[in-house]
Order: structure tokens, then sequence, then C-alpha cells
């Protein structure tokens, strides 16, 4: 049985429509990206998956309805949004203790999933005063309260530093491999190439394609033209680090924000571990056609 | 936004219900009934005291409605002494002595005597008819009079004793 | 599976309300405010009555009613308007429906814990005042300081109900707030304006200037406490001599149900708004 | 010791075995101007006295009308009637059944108690009556109109009525009677304090007229004197503290009239056109209206008075102001509500007071307007009326030199003041309930 199946869901708000006659099937298991550019409706299609819009359309959580029997269908669902807010009166541990137990377990579970995420010592902090990557963190470990099988995540790295969201990553990683299924929304393709194993495109409210990473990348970047890395580093390490690249053999040049170097897609990444190697700090990059 | 529409109408639903209500408040069209008086409640438009006692009570209503309520014939009188408009043209009824019904005062029967304690101390009753009157003023040593006889004399002064 | 009733999550979510509401500068602000002016009315009222010892239901009681009629909706509808238009803008109410709870629970739970709130505060000044005016020998008695008390309850309920109206119709904090405060002022002073203008232009007569007057849940209140302070309505004039005459203590019943109802209409519309409108 | 016990004991079997026509017996024995010493004993009604005699009761011998008719009778002049229960007279309004009706001159009728009864005294035709010191109680379960006066006085002149109590009965009703000294009585629970019509040259003090409907009605009279008198608590519909209807020259002095529906009522008085009425030193207090006057009250002086917290302070029926051209002078009165200052420090403020207010200006004129009274609204009228004076409309009254201090009449009997221990209780239970709340949950983290 599916997991998750939404049928000719259509959402309108007023009279712009979001999304149109969308229609899918998620396995258990499987990890599902949602891809496709801003406005596209990706956020949207999540909260009509956890019930909180009201919709068009059926969408069943192994064979429960959302709008019709939401609370039992969100204790199946965790959720990490775009940007977590917690409510700003509570400590970590009030925080965790709150939401276990409106899930209807014991507030000490709450405190327990603090360990699994590395917020144990944080206990008594309030949560305003967190850091963005301990917050994603905690939403995590809030999404895993009750233990659900489907994870929902709208781009949860979005605003998480590059060795903050590697580390998110892995997480995530970790919890595909112990069996969750994950559906999640991102603009970084390689989010999408390090997790998903199947590719939702949306565009304007319709489902594009149903496809795999490996096909979304022949869609983004054809072999045969070249790419254009985008380096952000600090502005002073900038002209060393295009020395150095350029002693590799790259066509570099400087922008705005940092560097930008032509790569082929085999060796996209070389350009990353050589900097890394040589100690220079890359805040984040950027791959474009 | 069918919402709001929704909810507009069903205000306007609102305001409709809310005139038949206002519509229904409004006072009866005059009839031919005595005002009614609120005994222990209603005060004397003449002498400002409270009308406890339905026996001696009197009311009337002017052609436009208006009403005036008496403790005592007397006050009634008085009252009509101090408003010859109203004197006139208004409708008035004074209450039977000895049974709970109204009269029209020009077709009811009066008895005045000393021995008749008031409440305003003028010492007036009315009755339905001139047989029971009669009797009345002979057991009380009072005369029997009518209405018109009353209003052309002076309005009455308080009983006294010889 | 672990399953949740729903008073188990209602009285959550009113336990976390009610945490958030004492820690709210709002809030904390009105129960200052609120308990100060009581006990200084009650004070001064008292003072004149103690050196001439003379004591009653002066034009000083009276500012104590007026105090309630202005403070206590004020209290309840910016609380009200604030409690689910703030999240929505915070971003936490998406959060909270996001978890296994449907929006009735989130709705109850918000008036429950504002409610115990708002209770909690209006004790505290009834109960200086009230020590105050036993301790001074006052014309007002336990079951009538107690009526009021509970009357005062009503009316903030209210106020909080038409408030939480506000926020889940209107989708942003300002708006909601905005609208909340205007709702004051129509509730507070132009609605009786209104009707003393309509009033005084088309002579209506006493039956009905009672009818119309009864549309505003405040004179409600004003009448019930009116009568349960004095046990008659002579000070309204003619048309309370009129009520009295027609309901007399059927008046206080009757008031509270129609405070009840007052209550009750602006919640379910918030909750038909609440359902139709989601985390947006 | 012993012996003086047993006489006790034997006297009181004695009364207790006396038959019961006995007092007739005696009565009828004895020569006028005796004295019967009664101890004890209950004796059956009616008792008609027609010889002038002393009757003394000791320890309260009771005379039962046992519901029928009035109990006890008095024909002769200068019977004295001293110290007796006297109960249970018949119902009947008409026959006028009372506890002790008196139909000569000279009669006293003292330290009596009173029970159970229709009427209480009646006086008719008795001039020169002294009724001192009885307590009368009507009946508490008959509806008001159907009880009967505790006190009635009907054509009897030069009557002494002092320090007596009255409960439960319809009114105090002195009609047709000059001369009338009415002084230091309580009159509770019943509905007119005092009826007093027709009745000239009279003097009321030190009453204390509590609870009733109306607290004293005064009309058609002239020369009364009305001063120390204690009225509150007297509310009900239309109820009054003091009202006046066609009085003449009254001296209304340091009266006390607290929480009435109106304070002092004014209907056509002074009458007369050489007529005066003079208000002086009374204390009008949280009365829903203090003075409320029917037109204006003409040839009137209203001096030294204190008009506290009533809501309204002054009321002119049908708006319009009270005319200094007719007469009417307020002076120097202390107002809760005055807004001025007293720079030269002489005790009077510098700046008029001025009754104005507008929605006292709106209620004068349209009474059903009260309605609105305790409203924030009205507040806000007043406030605005006040910021902008072009709204502000014509002074009821102008007082051009007001009390900075209120003018308190010593040695009246003070309005009985509750003490409030449950209510104490009550705002202990209500601080408790929100500080446990509030504490509570300050205190307990959100586990």
């Amino acid at each position: 049985m599916a997991l998750l199946t939404i049928e000719h869901l259509t959402k309108r708000f007023g009279t712009t429509t979001v999304l149109v006659d969308f229609s899918c099937t998620i396995e258990p298991g499987e990890s599902v990206a949602l891809w496709g550019p801003n406005g596209a409706g990706k956020t949207t299609l999540l909260r009509c998956v956890l019930g909180v819009l009201p919709f068009e359309g059926i969408i069943q959580i192994k064979g429960i309805d959302v709008q019709r029997q939401g609370k039992q269908a969100r204790r199946l669902v965790g959720f990490v949004p775009q940007e977590v807010a917690f409510y700003p009166t509570l400590t970590v541990g009030e925080t965790a203790a709150f939401f276990a137990r409106l899930r209807g377990l014991d507030p000490e579970e709450g405190r327990r999933r603090l360990v699994q995420v590395a917020l144990q010592d944080r206990l008594d902090q309030p949560v305003g005063t967190l850091s963005g990557g301990q917050r994603q963190r905690l939403a995590l470990a809030l999404a895993l309260l009750g233990d659900p099988p489907l994870l929902l995540l709208d781009e949860p790295t979005s605003s998480l530093d590059i060795r903050s969201r590697a580390e998110f990553m892995d997480a995530l990683q970790k919890l595909l491999a112990a069996g969750k299924t994950l559906l999640f929304s991102t603009h970084r393709f390689e989010e999408v190439e390090h997790l998903a194993r199947r590719v939702l495109l949306l565009e304007n409210g319709h489902l594009e394609a149903d496809t795999t990473p490996a096909a979304l990348a022949r869609r983004l970047f054809p072999e045969t033209s070249q790419y254009r890395l985008r380096l952000h580093l600090p502005e002073r390490q900038r002209p060393e680090a295009v020395k150095t690249l350029q002693t590799h053999g790259f066509e570099v040049w400087m922008n705005g924000h940092g560097l930008e170097v032509r790569v082929s897609l085999n060796e996209k990444a070389r350009p990353l571990t050589l900097l890394s190697r040589a100690g220079f700090e890359i805040i984040d990059f950027e791959l474009h056609a | 936004m069918t919402m709001r529409k929704h909810h507009l109408s069903s205000l306007s639903y609102y305001v409709f219900g809310l005139l038949l209500l206002l519509s229904a408040c409004r006072p009866a069209p005059m009839s031919d009934r005595p005002p009614i008086i609120r005994f222990g409640y209603d005060t004397c438009d003449y002498c400002r005291m409270l009308i406890s006692e339905p026996r001696y009570a009197a009311t009337l209503r002017t052609p436009d409605g208006q009403e005036r309520r008496f403790d005592d014939i007397g006050c009634l009188l008085h009252y009509l002494h101090e408003h010859p408009e109203e004197a006139d043209v208004a409708y008035i009824w004074v209450h039977d002595y000895l049974q709970d019904r109204w009269h029209r005062a020009s077709q009811a029967f009066f008895v005045r005597s000393d021995r008749l304690i008031t409440p305003m101390g003028y010492g007036i009753i009315a009755t339905a008819d001139t047989l029971t009157a009669d009797s009345l003023a002979r057991t009380l040593g009072g005369t029997l009079t009518r209405f018109a006889m009353l209003q052309a004399a002076p309005p009455p002064s308080s009983i006294r004793l010889p | 599976m672990t399953t949740t009733t729903v008073r188990a999550t209602v009285s959550l979510l009113a336990r976390k309300e009610l945490h958030d509401a004492l820690r709210n500068r709002w809030f904390v602000l009105y129960t200052v405010v609120f308990a100060v002016l009581a006990l200084a009315l009650s004070w001064i009222g008292l003072a004149g009555g103690q050196l001439y010892g003379l004591a009653g239901f002066g034009r000083t009681t009276a500012s104590l009613i007026n105090l309630i009629m202005l403070i206590v909706p004020l209290m309840g509808l910016t609380l009200g308007a604030l409690s689910l238009a703030l999240e929505r803008e915070q971003g936490t109410l998406l959060y909270i429906l996001a978890q296994p709870v449907v929006p009735g629970e989130v709705l109850l739970g918000k008036l429950l814990g504002l409610a115990i709130a708002l209770t909690a505060a209006l004790s505290i000044g009834f109960g200086l005042s009230g020590l105050l005016l036993a301790w001074r020998g006052s014309p007002i008695g336990l079951g009538a300081y107690l009526g009021l008390f509970g009357l005062t309850i009503l009316l903030a309920l209210l106020s909080l109900s038409l408030g939480i109206l506000f926020s889940s119709a209107l989708p942003r904090t300002a708006t909601a707030l905005g609208s909340a405060l205007f709702a004051w002022l129509l509730l507070v002073f132009l609605g009786d304006l209104g009707l003393l203008g309509s009033a005084l232009a088309l002579r209506i007569s006493v039956e009905q200037l009672f009818t119309f007057s009864l549309l505003n849940p405040l004179q409600v209140f004003k009448v019930a406490a009116i009568l349960l302070l004095r046990s008659d309505l002579q000070v309204l004039g003619p048309a309370g001599q009129y009520a009295m005459h027609l309901y007399g203590w059927r008046l206080l019943p009757l008031s509270t149900s129609v405070l009840l109802l007052w209550t009750l209409i602006p919640l379910i519309l918030a909750y038909l708004f609440f359902r139709r409108r989601g985390a947006l | 010791m012993g012996t003086g016990v047993l006489a006790v004991l034997l006297t009181t079997l004695v009364a207790q075995a006396q038959p019961t026509s006995l007092l007739s017996e005696r009565l009828a024995a004895v020569a006028p101007g005796d004295t019967i010493r009664v101890v004890g004993g209950i004796y059956p009604g009616p008792l008609r006295i027609t010889k002038p005699v002393v009757l003394l009761g000791e320890q309260a011998p009771v005379i039962d009308g046992r519901g029928q008719g009035t109990v006890v009778i008095i024909e002769a002049p200068d019977v004295v009637l001293q110290g007796f229960v006297i109960r249970n007279s018949g119902r009947s309004l008409d026959r006028e059944n009372a506890g002790i009706a008196v139909h000569a001159d000279r009669v006293t009728i003292a330290d009596n108690r009173i029970e159970n009864v229709l009427f209480g005294i009646y006086l008719r035709q008795a001039d020169s009556c002294r009724i001192l010191r009885n307590t009368i109680e009507g009946d508490p379960t008959l509806d008001t109109p159907r009880r009967g006066d505790l006190i009635r006085l009907w054509y009897s002149n030069n009557a002494l009525i002092q320090d007596n109590t009255t409960r439960y009965g319809r009114d105090v009703v002195i009609w047709f009677a000059r001369g009338i000294v009415l002084r230091g009585n309580t009159i509770q629970f019943g509905r007119y304090g005092l009826h007093f019509m027709y009745s000239d040259s009279s003097r009321i003090e030190r009453n204390r007229m509590l609870h009733n409907s109306v607290g004293a009605y005064l009309m058609y009279s002239t020369r009364l004197t009305f001063r120390r008198n204690l009225l509150a608590y007297n509310r009900h519909a239309s109820a009054i503290g003091v009202g006046l209807k066609d009085m003449d020259e009254v001296t209304f002095e340091e009266n006390v009239l607290v929480d009435n529906q109106i304070g002092i009522f004014i209907d056509n008085s002074p009458r007369a056109i050489d007529a005066q009425i003079r208000y002086l030193g009374n204390v009008v207090a949280y009365n829903d209206i203090g003075v409320q006057a029917l037109q204006d009250a003409p040839r009137s002086i209203f001096r030294d008075n204190s008009l506290l917290e009533n809501y309204e302070q002054v009321d002119l029926v049908g708006g319009g102001r009270f005319s200094e051209a007719n007469g009417t002078f307020w002076e120097r009165n202390y107002w809760s509500d005055y807004r001025g200052y007293d720079a030269d420090r002489d005790g009077y403020g510098d700046v008029p007071y001025r009754a104005v207010a507008l929605f006292d200006a709106l209620t004068d004129r349209t009474p059903a307007f009260r309605l609105f009274a305790f409203s924030p609204a009205v507040q806000a009228l007043e406030l605005a009326a006040r910021a902008f004076p072009v709204i502000r409309p014509e002074p009821k009254l102008i007082d051009v030199a007001p009390r900075m201090q209120p003018l308190l009449p010593e040695g009246i009997p003070a309005v009985p003041r509750r003490p409030r221990p449950v209510l104490a209780l009550g705002g202990l239970a209500l601080l408790l309930i929100g500080g446990l709340t509030i504490g509570s949950a300050r205190l307990r983290r959100l586990r």
C-alpha cells in the first residue's frame, strides 16, 4: 500500500490557482524531492499534504484522509518548515516537552530526542537564542517525535551555512537508511543528488515530470556544455583562491560575491576539494548552466 | 470571497429581523380599554403619590394617546380643573368601589361621603348602577351624584368633619 | 500508537496560552491598571462615606462600573485579536497545525487559556477592591459583589471571543488589532452615542429605546450590573422602570443568556473562518 | 429572699389564673381617676375603656384581640395605658381594625408593645394625646396596600408622638391635625414613612424613616418645621426621601437624606404667594437625584446644604433653570462635584458652582435617556462638553460662593453601618484564586 496518495489536488487562493490537478503516490522508504522555481507550488503542496490548508481533491496517508481525519493523518507525519518558528517564551526543554505531549508522548521522550540532535546541553536555553543550525536540528528532533513514517521538509537547509547543511544532510541520509520516507522541497541540485531517489518537477502548479535525479541532471546540465561554478569566499581570500585555481588549469574570474569557475560536469566538485584542502573557507557554492 | 458575501446577507437578515421586532414593539392602536395601572408602582399624575388601591383609582386617555393615572377620584377632578383642554375630549375611567371593574366616568354613579376615607381624603367613590350607589349613600350617610355634576362644581376639598 | 484525547490536547494548549499570556506585556499592563484603578476608585468612593458616616451607590460606585465597561472589553478584544493573528504572522500557527491537532482544539485551547488568564487578572482587581470595601464597610453585599464579578467575567469572555473572531477572519495582526480597537470604540462609545442621536432625531419610544440598547452587549452588562447592585433599575429612568416592570428579576438570567450568546456566536463564526483559512 | 421569690411566683400564678373577664370587671369597679395595676396575664380583647383611669401593666400583661376587631378602644378622656402587650387585631381595612383606637382627648399611650395588628394606634378626633415609646409591628405577610397605618391621626390636634418604633405597616398618617409634635420616632419597612396632610403648625424632628417606599410626603400644610430627620434607603418605584406638595412656610433644616431614589421632591411648594420655604444645612447624599423640582421652586432658599455624590445633584423636570427672579436662591452649599478653588482661604470657592451637565440637560428634557446613565459614552460626552463650551447648556442653577467643605450637622442619628466580614472572605477568595493561578502558571515551567 502506498504511504502517500495524492489525487487530483487543486488549490486556489482567491482567483489564482497554485496547484492544478496534481496526482502522485509515494511508497514507503522512498525519498522524493520537489523541484521547481519559486512560486511553482512546492510549499503549498507540502501544506496540503499536512492538511493545514483546505483544498480540492484527495490526499491520503496510509489511507487516512488528511482533510477529514487530519489529526490521525498528521500523527504519521513529521514536518520541518522552511523557517522554523518556535514559541519565544519557551526554552528548548519546554518546547520538546510541549510537542511531545501534543503527540500524546511522555515529555521525557521529547528530551531524549534532543540527545539525538546534540541539543541536550541546552535544555534551559530560550529557543529564541538558538543559532539557525541548532533550530533546524531541534525542528528535526521534534519532527521525529512519535516515530512518524513520513517526513515532510520544506527547503530545510535554506537558512543554514555550508557546514550545518552537510550535517543536516547526513542526518537525513541516516533516517532514510533507517526506513523513513522523505518528501522534501529544495532548489539545490546537490541535495537532490545526495538524497533523492525520485524527483517531482513542478512548474506553475503542474506536475511537469516524475523523474530521477540523473534525469534531472541531464535536463539541467547537458553533458556537452560547460558549467559555471559560483563560489562564495571571504573577500580577502579571493585573489589567493583565483591564483590557486589558475595553477590547476581552471578558467577563473571574480564577480560581486566571490568567483566563478568554468567546469565540466565530471569535474565540478574538484575546485571545491582543491580549495578546501588549501585551507580556504568556502561559504557557499552554486552550479549554473 | 464567497464567505464574505454570505456574511453580508446574514447581516441583512439580522437587520430585517430587528426591524420586525421593533415594529412589534410599537404601541397597539388606541383601544377602548382604560390605561393599565401598575398598582404599588405608578404614581398619581396629580398628587404624585403611589397608586396602591384599585377601588379608588381613576384614569384618562387624551385623544393623542397620552395617559394619566390617579389614586383618588378627587385628584382626577382637580387635574381636569387644571387642564380644561383635556376635560372635554379625554376618555375617562373610574374604578368600581366594590368590584374589580372599570366604568366610563360618564356612565358611573358616584357617592360622596365624609365617612369614606379615600387615599387623598376626598371621599368620592364610583359604582356601576344607581341601586348600589343609593344603598351605599344611605349606609355611609353620603350623597349620590353623577360625573357631570362633580365636574361642574368647584374641585372638591378634602372632607372635613362637621 | 498513543492517542491524545481532545481534552488533553485542549488543556495542554490552554496551559501554553496561559503561560504565554502571563508573559505578555499587554496583559500584565491591563492587570496592573485594572487592579490599581479598581482599588483607587473604591478608596475614593468610600473616603466620602467614611468621613460622613454615610455610604451609598454614588457617582463613584458608578465609575467602578464605568471602569469595567472601559477596560474589560479592551483587554478581551486586544488579547483575542492578537491570539491567532500574531501566531500566524510568526509562523508558529502553521507549525502547531502541522501537529496532530485540529483547528477546533487550537481555538478552544486559546480561548480557555486566555479566559483563565483574564479571570485571574480580574480576580486580583476584584479581590483587592473587595477586601478594601469589606474593611471600610461598603454598601455592597457579597452576593452583589460576586454577581458583578461573574458578569464581568462574562463581559471579558464575550469581548475575548469577538477578538478571536477578528483574529481568525483577518490575516494580519495589524488589521485584526485595528478592527478590534474599532469594535471597542463602537461598543463603548459610538454605539451609545449613535443610539442617543437617533433617539433624539426620531423620537422613539421608551420601549424601543430599551430594545435597541440591548443590541449593545455593554448595555446588557450595565443593566444587569445595576440591577444586581441596586435591586432595581430606577436609576435608569423610565426605560429602566419599563424593563423592571416587564421582566423584573428575570432580567438577570435574560441578560446572562444574551451575554453568553454574544460569546458563542462570534466563536462559531471564528471557528468557521479558521477552518476555511487554515494556517494562512 | 425566699418569700420574695415565692411572692412573685404567686402573683404570677394568680395573674395567670385570673379569669379573663377580670380586667373588665376591675375596670367597672374602680372610680374615675383611679389607677389599676395589672401584673402579667393574658386577657382577651376587646377591652373598652369608658372611664378616665390609669392602666399600668407590669410584667407585660397581654391583651389579645384573637384576630377579631379592634383590641383596645378608649372612649374616655385622660386615660393612661402603659406597659401592655396588645396583639392580634382583626384584618378589616374598612372597619379600621386597630391595636388601640382612641376617641377621646388627653389620652396617654406609653411603653406598650403592639404586635400583629392591622392599624396600630388610631386617634380619631382625639386632641392633646400623647403616644410615647411604643413599639408597633404590623403583619409583614400582608401586601403593603392591604396593611393598615401603624400610627394614624385624624382630626386630632396637639398630639405628642415621641420615641415610637414602627415596622411592617402601611403608612404613618397625620391628617387634619394642628400642632403635632412628631419626635424621635423610627419608622421602617412601610409604604409612606409619613403621610402628612392638612396639618398646620407642626414640628417633625429627629425621626428616622428607613427602608420605606417613600420617606415622608408633606402635603397641603403650612408652618411646618422639619428638622434633623434621617431619611435613608427609601427606594422603590417612584420613591423619594421627602416630598413637598403645596406646602407653605416650611423650615427644612439639618435633615440627612441618604440613598433614596430622589432626595427632596418639590411640587408646587410654596403655593401661597407670600409663603417661603427654607432648606438649610441639609445633607443630601448618594441619591439617584438629590433635589428634584417640578418647574421652579420659587421663593425658596437653599443655604448651607451639602450635596454629596448624588448621581444627578439637582433636577428640574422639563429643563430650564432655577430663577432668582422667582425668588429661588442657592447659596453657600457644598457640592461634591465642584471643581473650583479657594485662593483666599475663606472657606468658599472663588468660582461660582454651575450645575451644568450635558447629560442632565438631556435627561431633564427626555427622562428616557437616563437609560444611558453610567455609560462611558456619556462620560465622553461630558468631557467633550467641557472641552468645547459651545455645546454647553445653560446652567440649572448658580451658587456664587459654594462651600469648600461639607457642613455636617452634629447629633443626627447615624446611618447604620454594616460590617462586611463575608465580603472580606469573598475578596480574599478571589485574590487567592487570581494570585494562585498566575503564581502557579508562572512558577511551574511548561514541562
